[in-house]
């Protein structure tokens, strides 16, 4: 029973998060909230991607002097280097958003999304 | 060597390009020069039949072969093309001095000729296909290096149609390519004969559409006036003589050698005549009915002109249509003399135009006086459109009539009697507005056009007499057509046809003709001699005269006449084009308005529901 | 015989030395550009017979197949690279004329974003192609803004977009991971059995967003028109030559390798003809050039998706035929639009009236490509054009011929306003002088007219192109060969 | 070569003839005329004193054009007399003549045309547009007429259309086709240019039209074309509709009967307008020519 629980909780709270995200960044006017919600979305993917790889009772994959190389014993370390990237990733397109918005924020000084619409065609 | 007659003309066009940039005369002289070999060589290898040519090509998987063969009729077509590049080139030579686009002119000239040559030459869909897109293709820059603004216009709409007309040719095309492994002409016919009778039609209306717009017919009819009325005006002969000819090429290839006509044989006939192809004589007297009346109506000489080809077109498809033998020869007499005489009308408005700048009939008048050798050559040439003894215009609306009466076609008949009696109405129009009546004074000093457009008026001249006089020349071309078409000839001798009632005695009429106007010669001889008075010293019952502009009666000519239709005028088939494509994209406008307003957050809520629908879509499968 | 991963590893790593040599001297970060890329030509050209002979496997870091990050390169690989370095190079050869404020930077984003492409297109590995997309976008997102003005807005909304669609991706990925347990692409598609019918429906799902957006697919693409408006010439020219070639061999690749499911290749055709019409439709209404020219690419994209995903060899060659033309022929589009605009100071079509006579190369490149687009023959976009039709034919598919055909008709009708307006009408506004783009515009006419007259060239990789992405046990097999 | 001055011969004979039974005939139409409205009218022979003065007075040109018009209008009409079979005396007995007759009145009326409006004078202009249009309108039902004979009797010569009427007089076309007779009959009026369709040469409208300019010979050439056409055309409906007569005089008293009917009934009606002479001739004539061919066809 905890079994269960224990990894409905790890997936459906990532799953969760995500869907924060998404709503975060189709409902929210400020750029800013978007951005930040964006953010949230990275974050609940990599939880999920970490889960994934979640086996019972074995610990972090380091090899160092307490626990010998056995492949048994970690956890599935494949999507946790995964995670490494996505996180890099993700951080690089939060700053240039940023960016973006500082630039666009001296265009028309306004955060509200709505207003920037000189694309319009 | 038939790929010959596509390559000098493509090679020298680059060349006339590349030279009139230096001296303007130089790229019409080219094109005179590239089109009297090409008639020269035509006209060595008249005869051989089996001069065929073809090489296949294996592309992307597809085993490929063009094939290239001269007939008869594609000789003749050739000729014709030759012979009237040859004749527009000498008088462009001089026309074109203060024409701004007349070395893109002269590069798509010998294009358009080199294309037309490959059409004409084809003998598989593909080849046939690739020369007929290149056609278009020249035939549309030449058009938009007319008028600026409305030249533009008229040669986008020329190429929309066409283009769209050629798509449903290649979507057909490629279908039986499918079906029977090949692009090539005879197992085409074979396969559509016995293929499934409705579908084959189908097949075969789609290949022909293109060759309907080209021609044309009645509710495709809609860019000829523009695209003539706009052309630069060297190259509106060419469009009116030539261009509008190949279509019927096109169409003779598909009524008789891909077999349209044994296809419908067994279909429910009117009078003899299965239905199909009754309703394309109908259409044909529909496009004579409308033509006439619009020209009668136009203000513009080439426009004017432009509306006459249409109607004259309408009686070549009726000849064709009815497939009857008087009907076949009768219409293509009918094209070859048409093509003479309209293009020495628009080589003469050329000179008119070249003279005076404007095209409009009421700015210009009594150009007699200043340019009587165009003014003889409209004469003639009016004297042929309008059908009138002596001339070749006559003899081939004559045989189309025979043809008409003798399978009792009242309806056909009466559009044909309407368009060529009409065609007195609009063919004496410009005669009186520009050449007679009052000359204008800022006209006072026109001279006559220079030497070397002169020539080809009056070569058109003697053709359209020679062929008034003896129509034996054309007809032993056109029985060879007929024989390898095979349709029965109509039996003829140098200088009389044998019609459905009775033969047709071209000399004789002329002898008595010249005999009449000796006699009325002698009565105005013996009179006294009459004193040589002005212009304006004429009976204008007590009203005082002043200026030659406001005595010159040329604006709205025929109004009386115009004033019964001008209700049907008004609602023009172009406007239902316009409005039918316009709306079409405006549903474009509304869907951007839709989708793509700019709001970012739409976008990525669009992502997210494509996710949706097709997680849906795919659950309920 | 180069090892074939310098090709992407030599971009990054000259990206990054840019500022280097920008500071040796201020002329060196152009030449470096078109030295890699000319060099990336190189490497290609000189692995070309052998990778025709049978599909390269290159190993990462020395590990066997299934574990280490392998590299795919076939034919149809092959020609994409060539596409993308080919693109690159001639716009690094159109950039010798342009300066840019901050050059150093955007030649290092220029080469990242050749290297991410080329990347791209010859990973066989999930995550590593995730990885290059992202690095791809990025350097997308920043390049657009070197145009200034409202292009910071434009590459604002693609980022927004651009993360949703890698978090879709990367959902994707997670689950296939999960369900096989491996992140190599042959070793997916070997297990695909394994995967229950649900799980499979749904990654699917989210690869067809996460690369849809790269391929430009209907819902997807609204992010093209603002950037290929807004971003400078160059980067408009890359991102549709190279960088949408790229989407469309990911998602071919994704979709015939690991969902061969013909229920998903309906679901790219029905959005492939809506991309197709809605493109040319509003692309018909535009008064910007660079909007035109971005909603014509848009529907080409479409075009070029329908004609792929329906799943016959002949159908898929003739898709790759058009992919290669467009690419060309964008590229020449964009170029030639590009001088056109800076000599008339605007990007409104009615401004860029009488042009022809002003700047002849431009104009003549532009029409150039414009009939080669419309298929006139003995150009290269008529035998496509045919390939098309004859094969949407073959599948007996009648109504998308027609839409195909519709399609193409409204095609030629904004192309010839354009071209009409440059050389039938007379000028108004007084030219600007502008770069010199003559080699360009000459390299890419020869190509133009060289395909359409003699396409025999790249018949034979177009042949074993289709060939080997329709059978994907064949690049099972060729990957895990060994075990 | 004899029977070549033979014809030659003859047909000068024929000219004359026509000439002068033409210039009788329009003395004659001015008496009845007179009659009808209760005064004496000139005598009979008044066209020939008319002709005779015209020519001894001088007049004035507008150039070449102007004598070309003249002299091709004159010329044109000869000719097509020589297609006619007046009575007995058929010079040309050729087939599809019926058609070809049509056409070169065309000739005769384009020549005059062309001259007229070459004079520059507006008013002749504008009745030659006038008289273009007209003709446009009654060519029509006359050529559907036209198109039923040649359809009925499979000839299209004058001659065998002819014989197809021999015999009693009872087989006339008059009387096979009473309704087609009675069309030819109003087309015939129209073609002459008679009372209810002289739009064309209205004098108080446009001075007298296209003869506005032309005076002295060119007026006496003018008088003795319009006598000819009267002639041939008289002759075609005789020929058509009366069956033709084998002797010149039978001939000539059928034409003359035609002729005082054809003025009589001219007097009685006031004159067109133009767009209504056509909108006239395409609703009733045009519509029973039809409905007879339609008859015959069937």
């Amino acid at each position: 029973m905890l079994n269960f629980l224990e990894e409905w909780s790890f997936f459906g709270g990532s799953i969760l998060l995500i869907f924060i995200g998404l709503y975060g960044v189709l409902s929210r006017k400020n750029m800013i909230k978007i951005l930040i919600s964006l953010g949230l979305m990275d974050t609940g993917v990599n939880l999920l991607l970490v889960a994934l790889g979640y086996v019972e009772a074995a610990n972090a994959p380091i090899i160092n002097s307490v626990n010998p190389s056995n492949a048994a014993a970690f956890v599935d370390p494949i999507p946790q280097a995964l995670v490494l990237t996505s996180i890099v990733i993700g951080t690089a397109v939060l700053a240039l958003g940023l960016a973006l918005v500082m630039k666009i924020y001296d265009k028309y000084s306004t955060l509200n999304i709505s207003e920037i619409r000189g694309l319009k065609w | 060597m038939l790929t010959k007659y596509i390559f000098v003309p493509a090679a020298a066009a680059f060349a006339a390009y590349i030279l009139n940039k230096k001296n303007k005369k130089a790229g019409a002289t080219i094109t005179a020069l590239v089109s009297a070999y090409l008639l020269l060589s035509l006209a060595l290898i008249y005869g051989s039949w089996e001069l065929n040519q073809s090489f296949n090509l294996s592309l992307m998987g597809y085993q490929l072969e063009f094939l290239m063969a001269l007939t008869p009729l594609s000789w003749l077509f050739a000729v014709l093309t030759s012979a009237i590049s040859l004749l527009i080139a000498v008088f462009s030579i001089d026309s074109q001095a203060d024409f701004k686009f007349s070395s893109v002119f002269n590069l798509n000239f010998l294009l358009v000729i080199g294309s037309i040559m490959g059409v004409l030459f084809a003998r598989d869909f593909l080849t046939l296909f690739i020369f007929w897109e290149l056609m278009t293709w020249t035939s549309f820059y030449l058009i938009s290096s007319g008028k600026k603004k409305m030249a533009g216009r008229a040669a986008y709409r020329y190429l929309i149609l066409s283009a769209a007309a050629a798509y449903s040719f290649l979507m057909a095309v490629i279908f039986i390519f499918q079906q029977t492994g090949s692009f090539a002409f005879e197992p085409a016919a074979e396969f559509l004969l016995n293929n499934s009778a409705p579908q084959s039609i189908l097949l075969l209306l789609a290949i022909s559409l293109p060759f309907w717009v080209k021609a044309g017919i009645f509710p495709l009819h809609v860019w000829v006036k523009d695209a003539h009325g706009n052309a630069p005006k060297e190259f509106s002969p060419f469009l009116s003589g030539m261009l509008l000819k190949v279509g019927f090429y096109g169409l003779i290839v598909v009524f008789h050698q891909l077999s349209f006509f044994k296809i419908i044989e067994n279909t429910i006939a009117y009078r003899g005549l299965p239905l199909l192809s009754y309703l394309f004589a109908l259409l044909g007297a529909v496009t004579i009915i409308t033509g006439t009346i619009l020209a009668i109506r136009q203000e513009d000489m080439k426009k004017l002109i432009a509306y006459s080809s249409i109607s004259q077109m309408g009686y070549i498809i009726i000849g064709i249509a009815i497939a009857t033998p008087l009907g076949f020869s009768g219409s293509m007499l009918h094209l070859m003399n048409h093509l003479i005489f309209k293009s020495t009308i628009f080589l003469a408005l050329a000179a008119v135009i070249y003279r005076t700048g404007t095209t409009k009939m009421y700015e210009v008048g009594g150009l007699i006086f200043r340019m009587p050798l165009t003014f003889a050559a409209y004469l003639t040439a009016i004297i042929a459109l309008a059908g009138i003894p002596p001339t070749n215009g006559f003899i081939s609306k004559w045989v189309i009539y025979q043809a008409l009466i003798e399978k009792g076609y009242l309806f056909l008949a009466l559009a044909a009697f309407f368009g060529s009696i009409a065609s007195f109405m609009y063919v004496f129009k410009p005669l009186s507005t520009v050449f007679l009546g009052q000359l204008k004074p800022q006209h006072q000093e026109i001279k006559e056009v220079p030497l070397l457009m002169k020539i080809p008026m009056l070569i058109l001249i003697g053709v359209i007499v020679l062929f008034g006089v003896f129509p034996g020349i054309q007809m032993n071309i056109i029985s060879q057509i007929s024989g390898d078409l095979g349709i029965e000839t109509v039996n003829y001798s140098l200088y009389s046809i044998q019609g459905a009632f009775g033969a047709w005695n071209s000399l004789y009429i002329f002898n008595v003709f010249a005999a009449g106007f000796v006699i009325a010669l002698l009565v105005f001889g013996l009179a006294k001699k009459s004193k040589l008075v002005g212009l304006l010293d004429t009976y204008s019952s007590g009203e005082y005269v002043t200026d030659a502009e406001s005595y010159h009666y040329a604006y709205q000519y025929y109004r009386p006449f115009d004033r019964l239709f001008d209700n049907l005028a008004a609602k023009s088939l172009t406007g239902f084009y316009e409005t039918l494509t316009a709306n079409l994209l405006k549903s474009g406008e509304s869907f951007r308005r839709i989708f793509a307003a700019g709001r970012v957050q739409n976008y990525a809520l669009y992502s997210v529901l494509l996710f949706v629908i097709l997680a849906a879509v795919g659950w309920i499968i | 015989m180069v090892n074939l991963t310098l090709i992407i590893a030599l971009p990054l790593l000259m990206a990054f030395t840019m500022p280097i040599f920008k500071m040796l001297n201020s002329k060196l970060p152009k030449f470096i550009a078109l030295l890699t890329t000319a060099f990336n030509l190189i490497v290609l050209s000189s692995n070309f017979t052998e990778i025709m002979a049978a599909p390269l496997i290159l190993e990462l870091g020395g590990w066997q197949a299934p574990f280490a990050i392998n590299l795919y390169v076939g034919p149809l690989a092959l020609v994409a690279a060539f596409l993308i370095n080919g693109s690159a190079f001639i716009l690094s050869i159109y950039n010798l004329s342009q300066d840019y404020q901050f050059d150093d930077k955007f030649y290092l984003l220029f080469l990242m974003i050749t290297a991410g492409a080329s990347g791209m297109v010859m990973t066989g590995d999930l995550f590593n192609l995730f990885v290059f997309i992202e690095i791809t976008s990025i350097a997308a997102y920043s390049l657009t803004t070197f145009a200034g003005g409202s292009s910071y807005e434009a590459s604002f909304k693609y980022l927004i977009i651009g993360g949703v669609g890698s978090v879709f991706l990367l959902l994707g990925i997670g689950f296939t991971y999960s369900a096989v347990g491996s992140l190599n692409l042959a070793e997916i598609a070997a297990s695909a059995g394994l995967i229950n019918p649900l799980l499979l429906q749904i990654t699917a799902l989210l690869f067809l967003i996460g690369i849809g957006i790269e391929a430009e697919l209907f819902p997807l693409n609204f992010w093209v028109p603002d950037i290929y408006t807004e971003a400078p010439t160059a980067v408009s020219g890359i991102m549709s030559g190279a960088v949408s070639a790229a989407g469309i061999y990911a998602l071919a690749r994704i979709f015939f390798t690991l969902f061969p499911a013909q229920q998903f290749f309906n679901y790219l055709l029905v959005i492939g003809v809506i991309t197709l019409i809605m493109g040319e439709l509003i692309a018909y209404q535009q008064e910007n050039i660079k909007r035109m020219l971005a909603y014509s690419s848009l529907a080409q994209m479409g075009l070029i998706v329908t004609v792929i995903s329906l799943g016959t060899e002949a159908a898929v060659k003739a898709g790759l035929f058009q992919l290669i033309n467009h690419s060309i022929l964008k590229v020449l589009l964009f170029i030639s639009a590009g001088v056109l605009i800076s000599a008339a100071g605007s990007k409104k079509i009615k401004d860029l009236a009488g042009l022809g006579t002003k700047k002849p190369t431009a104009a003549f490149g532009f029409t150039i490509a414009a009939m080669g687009i419309l298929g006139v023959p003995f150009l290269n976009g008529f035998i496509s054009k045919f390939m098309i039709i004859s094969s949407s034919l073959n599948a007996d598919q009648f109504l998308i011929t027609f839409l195909i055909l519709a399609a193409a008709l409204i095609e030629i009708a904004y192309y010839l306003k354009v071209v009409q307006k440059l050389y039938f009408e007379d000028l108004e506004i007084e030219v600007k002088n502008t770069a010199v783009i003559t080699v360009p515009v000459i390299l890419l006419t020869l190509l133009i007219i060289g395909l359409g007259v003699y396409p025999q060239l790249i018949a034979e990789p177009l042949e074993k192109a289709a060939a080997e992405i329709l059978n994907n046990s064949r690049y099972i097999m060729t990957v895990l060969g060994g075990i | 070569m004899i029977d070549l001055i033979y014809k030659i011969g003859h047909f000068l004979l024929i000219t004359v003839f026509a000439t002068a039974l033409g210039l009788l005939f329009m003395g004659i139409a001015r008496k009845i005329i007179a009659r009808i409205q209760k005064r004496y009218g000139p005598p009979v022979y008044q066209p020939y004193l008319d002709v005779l003065k015209l020519f001894g007075k001088d007049a004035i040109t507008h150039g070449f054009i102007f004598d070309f018009g003249a002299v091709m209008a004159l010329g044109g009409v000869i000719a097509t007399l020589f297609f006619i079979p007046l009575g007995s005396w058929q010079l040309y007995s050729m087939e599809g003549t019926v058609l070809l007759v049509i056409y070169l009145l065309a000739v005769a009326s384009l020549g005059m045309a062309m001259g007229t409006v070459g004079s520059g004078n507006p008013q002749a202009s504008i009745g030659i547009s006038r008289a273009l249009t007209q003709m446009l309108g009654y060519e029509l039902p006359f050529l559907v007429i036209l198109f039923s004979l040649i359809f009925r009797y499979q000839t299209s010569s004058i001659w065998g259309l002819m014989q197809a009427q021999a015999g009693s007089f009872l087989n006339w076309n008059l009387f096979a086709y009473p309704m087609m007779a009675l069309v030819a009959f109003v087309v015939l009026i129209g073609m002459m240019g008679k009372k209810p369709f002289d739009a064309m040469i209205a004098p108080s409208e446009i001075g007298s039209g296209p003869v506005v300019e032309s005076g002295g010979k060119y007026l006496g050439m003018l008088l003795l074309q319009k006598s000819i056409t009267i002639i041939i055309e008289l002759a075609l409906y005789v020929n058509l509709f009366l069956g033709g007569a084998d002797n010149i005089f039978s001939f000539s008293f059928k034409m003359l009967i035609v002729w005082i009917l054809a003025t009589m009934f001219g007097s009685l009606f006031p004159r067109f307008r133009i767009e209504d002479g056509v909108k006239f001739f395409w609703k009733w004539p045009l519509g029973i020519a039809i409905l007879q061919a339609l008859y015959i066809i069937i």
